[in-house]
């Protein structure tokens, strides 16, 4: 087995944190990774919804789109979008949300619509998408994000979902249903709110990197837990499971179409 | 009466006019690309253009200046990264300025679902803590009767056209979708006329009870259209050409490679079975 | 984790207490009638039922003074006339007073929609004209926050427990239905907790992507109890006993006949098997 | 062809208003006749819907429930019933609606809900059902009712669902989007509402019956147009179509059920 990367051990960190039965609302890209690597490993039996109303699939190869046939394929049924929403997110059904964004603040609320000012954004960003909401209503969201000063902000350009607020309660105050960001997993480590003030906290490393480095990635001051964990690097099971189901997409997403018609 | 069967270009001259509310819908799935390169060919202006995940499509209609307003809830190409010609119209009102009536996939659904029920509001736990109200002034407050709570409200969505693309239809007009379905049963029932592109036009469809059938009386027009989904997919009888999302993105990153695409592809060519007979032969 | 399978008395006595709010849905198709008997079996008192149709299952709850309230939409035994059971206890507190939270089919229908969004209420434009709302402190009004007008709201309906039938559930406890739904799947995400009885228990279920699902993470317990919906019927499986609904108008106009049909045919019996068994010795 | 039956041409009659194509919202008993009647006979494409989510049925023998299997087998499909009534009635998808009632008065209000006092009935009616919503949204109702002066009355004990409301135009000031009873089938003939006042006048006969009949018929002083249309007998077609498929459904419904289990 080849040394891993760090998207690698991002992925592999991101999947440890969920449990057998538990239910993910699954974006694309790495928590999509992370929620079938768990699912292929440890916990054969998490429940993948995806946006597109796939409840319950098992894809044999990683989706290119949030709406893949092959979701569809493998799903225990499909129900259109606006049940997904309003009967599986919002009535409380999902356990685990994974979030993306373009930006993050200390307390992990988050931005994925402009850079600069709304009206005369220097970068349009592709904007919520399920986010506000699955930040509002999953018992818990994880946030899978690579640090930089850049996307670690000190003050987001636009809060596009909330995790926190401004901490100290603010969340559970605003009637939030769900519990916020109980993990960010960068390509460093570990972030976890504080008890009490809810700012996001260093508490876990990767191996091979130092808190200097992790301080380095964050364009805030970042907080760092009294004991700091050092999390394991993938086994050998994790990184076979997770290059093969890689493999098997790059094969998959490299046959050719045929075109209809 | 039987639903009337047009071709693509009668339908969309018939139904889509400049300054038309119109929505593309498909969640990733049974994306209306024919309809939308016929409305491009027809050179429709100042569309106001629905849609939740504009995707390819919608990137090419606004390259186009077809578009005058986008009402949508997330405006990336699936999997690949930005949509560069919905960017610059955007960021540098190219080739047109574009408004935008922002809102989340929630809200977006909500709208939709009440467009369909014919309330004039969708009600949703939505839109906590963001910043989306404070920059669209169609996402408002509303308290409950009972218990006083405060929820969000966004006004219903009724297009005055939807297009959508369906695996078949029967003689009568009858539409039946198989797969993933996105809003697009809640876009048919909201919009005012409904046309629906299918790769299949079939004495009677497979017997499924419970499956998703938007009913002949709903129907405005049918177009027979194989293929029209292209590069999205209709399940069952092609899969999407993840490859080409793959390209779009170098293609649309530049202006005047986009339009030499555009022209090449589009209108440089009839219709719909010309371009798709074009990728086949350049393909072999 | 699979769903737990349980017996049905054993389902009842987890998840109906007394003073439970409980909804056994299904319209006309799918009544969990197995299911009513054993809650009159177990002696239930001052339940809150919860129906569209009471059908002759509240009926029979109802006579057998099971129940203290009633939120429902229509009060009658479907192609006969009356239920009595309900009339004697609306006319004359026999066995025991109820009270009523009546709506209509969309009233509820939208109530229904409501607790399974988790939304405090559901809104229509309904109840215009009618004297409900001044009989029913449920029905009120709310103001589109748009256009001003004003429409009817409804308090979410959220059972303690809902009580399904359906043709299958896999060993993991995802149940499909198939026919006829009415408001059984709002009615099961909006509870607490969902009991499900099934004609059959099955490896997997018949592949249909589209089809009518309730996964198994949002079902508390699943029942096998063949014939859960007689004299209902479940499609496929077997038919309404029309004829049964009929003969109940006149076993259930006398107080003293509908006492010992319900001996004999309920309290008297250990299930719903020997209820069946019964039956059939009869026709036999 | 035997001489006809008053409810054999209430039938009829009420069939006749239909037309191919036009969407009906079905009730059972005498409308499921009606309208299929009229689907065997002039208007083949008519469209069924019953409140129980089946769209564009096309029953062999007449449901005794409104939610009969045959209905779900011979549907173009079957959807949720919050999707009936959002969507296609609310939706205004409807062209007719059927009704039914124990009382209606003179402006087409109609009772089935109580006699007597609401909170102490003399006698509990079954409710409201889908009528509320049908008598305010699909683009017509017709009324089926046989006439005696305790159910045509000169004032409802309950008013379940709006007809002309207090007439002169106030149905339609109170926002109800539908056009109200715009017949109202009896068993002596038809009645319609008049331009303006909107009160329900006599408009025609069945043979046979003359004004005093059914003046003495309705618990009001009816009015009675200037022109009197006399309705033409049940053709043989249309008694032959009627009579078969109550003998088909007679015969349907007496077969024995197997029980099951």
């Amino acid at each position: 087995m080849s040394a891993w990367t760090r998207d690698e051990m991002m992925t592999v960190a991101a999947a440890r944190l969920l449990w057998d039965d538990c239910v993910c609302f699954v974006g694309i890209g790495l928590p999509s990774a992370a929620c079938n690597l768990a699912r292929l490993t440890h916990a054969p039996d998490v429940v993948l919804v995806y946006e597109s109303g796939t409840l319950g699939t098992r894809p044999d190869v990683l989706p290119l789109s949030i709406g893949d046939g092959e979701l569809a394929d493998t799903a225990a049924c499909v129900v259109p979008l606006p049940e997904v929403f309003a009967f599986y997110l919002q009535g409380g059904r999902v356990d685990v949300g994974f979030l993306g964004a373009a930006q993050i603040d200390r307390f992990g609320n988050l931005n994925s619509t402009v850079i600069g000012d709304y009206a005369q954004p220097s970068t349009r960003l592709p904007g919520a998408g399920g986010a506000p909401e699955i930040a509002t209503h999953a018992r818990q969201t994880f946030v899978l994000m690579k640090a930089s000063p850049r996307s670690f902000v000190e003050r987001l350009d636009f809060r596009t979902s909330a995790g926190f607020l401004g901490g100290d309660g603010e969340r559970a105050r605003s009637g939030a249903p769900g519990g916020g960001p109980q993990a960010v997993i960068t390509d460093f480590g570990l972030l976890r709110p504080m008890p009490g003030s809810q700012e996001l906290q260093l508490v876990a490393l990767f191996e091979g990197v130092d808190v200097a480095e992790a301080k380095a990635a964050v364009g805030w001051p970042l907080a760092v837990a009294d004991t700091l964990e050092r999390l394991p690097p993938p086994t050998e099971t994790e990184l076979t499971a997770l290059r093969q189901l890689q493999a098997r997409t790059a094969e998959a997403h490299r046959r050719p179409v045929r075109l209809p018609g | 009466m039987k639903t009337p069967r047009l071709s693509l270009a009668e339908a969309m001259a018939e139904f889509v006019h400049d300054g038309s509310c119109v929505a593309l819908e498909g969640f990733t799935h049974l994306i209306p690309f024919a309809a939308g390169h016929e409305l491009i060919r027809q050179g429709r202006r100042n569309l106001h253009l629905v849609r939740m995940t504009p995707d390819l499509v919608y990137d090419q209609l606004i390259g186009m200046g077809c578009a005058r307003r986008l009402t949508f809830s997330w405006g990336g190409n699936p999997g690949v990264g930005s949509l560069h010609r919905l960017r610059d119209a955007v960021e540098h009102a190219w080739p047109a300025p574009l408004e935008l009536d922002e809102h989340s996939h929630a809200g977006m659904a909500a709208a939709y679902t009440a467009g369909a029920a014919k309330l004039p509001f969708g009600l949703l736990r939505g839109y906590l803590g963001t910043d989306l109200p404070a920059n669209n002034p169609r996402i408002r407050r509303v308290e409950c009767p009972f218990t006083g709570e405060s929820l969000a409200a966004v006004p219903a969505l009724n297009p005055d056209v939807t297009v959508l693309h369906a695996q078949r239809a029967d003689r009568k007009g009858n539409v039946s979708i198989h797969g993933i379905v996105g809003a697009q049963r809640e876009a048919a029932l909201a919009a005012k006329k409904l046309v629906v592109t299918v790769e299949d036009v079939v004495d009677e469809l497979p017997p499924a009870m419970n499956a998703v059938v938007l009913p002949h009386w709903v129907v405005s027009a049918v177009v027979h259209c194989p293929g029209g989904a292209y590069p999205s997919y209709a399940h069952g009888c092609y899969e999407r050409d993840n490859a080409f999302y793959q390209r779009w993105d170098a293609i649309a990153r530049d202006r005047a490679a986009f339009q030499a695409w555009m022209h090449e592809h589009v209108l440089g060519l009839p219709d719909h079975g010309a371009y798709l007979a074009r990728l086949k032969a350049k393909a072999a």
